[in-house]
């Protein structure tokens, strides 16, 4: 229920799992701790949605803030979701065609190492 | 036909009460629980669209949702901005959307409007009979079979 | 001072509406944990009791509850039943629950005082200030340390 | 959550497991069972409360008035609970001095069978 965030580096990327609900109360320590990492030096972000409960448009604005952020520095953002519901909420929104989305963690890193 | 006010000062941790309020009575209202998804999105978006207008206009009064069940499972959620809302608002493409120059908030507006315009299929967006503000009215059919 | 207000039409589905709003909002103003059983259960019985009392009079108004924030949680239970209630019931011995002359309704309201006076330590109940009815006003520690 | 109500038989006596939240709204469901049990000879009636979650004074007083119908017709009636807020509940409103109260089923059985 609570919004959960975890990070772990996977070689250069750094994955970010976030669990629970992201919505208009929880969504602000997202982008939080989003923007620590890219200014702490995160380039490659991979942000795993696999706990998530709940999504709201302001959890996607959050996203989309980091995906513009780290493309202007010249990085990379993806997302992993597998889930029908959270995808079909990129899919209404068109956000299915901006975001890199990848079923898994790993596919999310095959993914944007080669095309890097 | 049994109704359920629930009102709220404007902050975002309220939307959660109001989510949890909203699929509440849509179960016992006999909304089916595939749609029940959608029903805390569309609550959600709607709500959070309204205590958004609020803090922006700098308004404490409460955000008013009315949830009832004659039928059809209705949702209204009112607002009190001083603004002119519709559904006039055009879907964000995928470029727009990914622009820089638009900000998170113009964009976090533009995905609430998407979300809830794809998720409810009777969807009504004007001004409230009295007064300034907006309402908007969702609906979902109901009643145990 | 954050505030919800909800209202509801008396039927016995929506106290479980109440309860569960009572508590994710005693939750969001940071009323312990181990009262949270309390809240649930207190608010329960002051919804209850109006619903029981609309029924019986034959009200269709809603019950109407108010939850403030303000130091401490408070929760404002009302009905609109023209009786003068108030705490001076005095709670039922084991031989008088026992009793087979007492009815289950009024064992019921009994015991639902009970509970209220055991679990709240902070109660009042009075008239409204205005027009007909009474108001279970109830109120427990909060604010996040 | 929702009620759930489930009965079996040992020996002479009839077991009624309750579980979920016994409130306003689901307490008509607890007397009508409990009538039609009585109604159909159950005699000695036991009670497990052992995965209720809530219980409110609707379902103490369809509690009481189990106890009162059966008492009147020679039979008895007991009540199974180990948890203390659950406890706690019954002892505020005098109750557990009214109820015959048991931390498991075969203590229930022992003692009304002893005392039968
Ligand atoms: N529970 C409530 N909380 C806050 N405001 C309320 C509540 N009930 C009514 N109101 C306010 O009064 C207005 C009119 O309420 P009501 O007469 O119930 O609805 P209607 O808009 O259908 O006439 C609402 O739009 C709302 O702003
Ligand atoms: N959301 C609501 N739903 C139903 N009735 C409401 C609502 N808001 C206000 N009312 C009614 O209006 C009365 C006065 O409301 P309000 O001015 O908010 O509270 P107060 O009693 O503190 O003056 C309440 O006691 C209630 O009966």
């Amino acid at each position: 229920m609570e919004l959960s965030l975890a990070t772990h580096a996977v070689g250069e990327h750094t994955v970010l799992s976030v669990g629970g609900e992201v919505d208009v109360y929880t969504a602000p320590r997202l982008r939080e701790r989003l923007i620590e990492l890219i200014d702490g030096g995160a380039h490659h972000v991979v942000v795993d949605l696999g706990r998530v409960d709940f999504l709201d448009s302001t959890g996607l604005g959050v996203l989309v803030g980091a995906l513009k952020r780290l493309r202007s520095a010249g990085g990379s953002f993806a997302l992993v979701c597998d889930k029908e519901p959270l995808l079909k909420i990129f899919r209404i929104t068109a956000l299915d065609q901006v975001f890199p989305l990848h079923p898994t963690v790993d596919a999310a890193i095959a993914a944007d190492s080669a095309g890097a | 036909m049994a109704t359920v006010k629930l009102s709220f000062s404007p902050a975002p941790v309220h939307v959660r009460t109001a989510r949890l309020v909203g699929v509440a009575v849509a179960r016992r209202a006999g909304v089916r629980e595939d749609l029940l998804d959608e029903v805390r999105l569309a609550i959600g978006e709607a709500c959070t669209r309204a205590v958004a207008l609020h803090r922006q206009y700098g308004l404490a009064e409460p955000v008013y949702v009315e949830m009832s069940d004659g039928g059809s499972y209705t949702v209204r959620v009112v607002d009190r901005a001083p603004i002119e809302a519709g559904l006039g608002l055009a879907a964000l493409g995928p470029d727009e959307l990914a622009k820089e120059s638009l900000s998170e908030d113009a964009l976090t507006t533009g995905v609430g409007f998407a979300l809830l315009a794809g998720f409810v299929e009777d969807l009504q967006v004007r001004p409230v009979d009295e007064g300034v503000g907006t309402e908007v009215r969702m609906a979902w059919p109901a009643g145990r079979a």
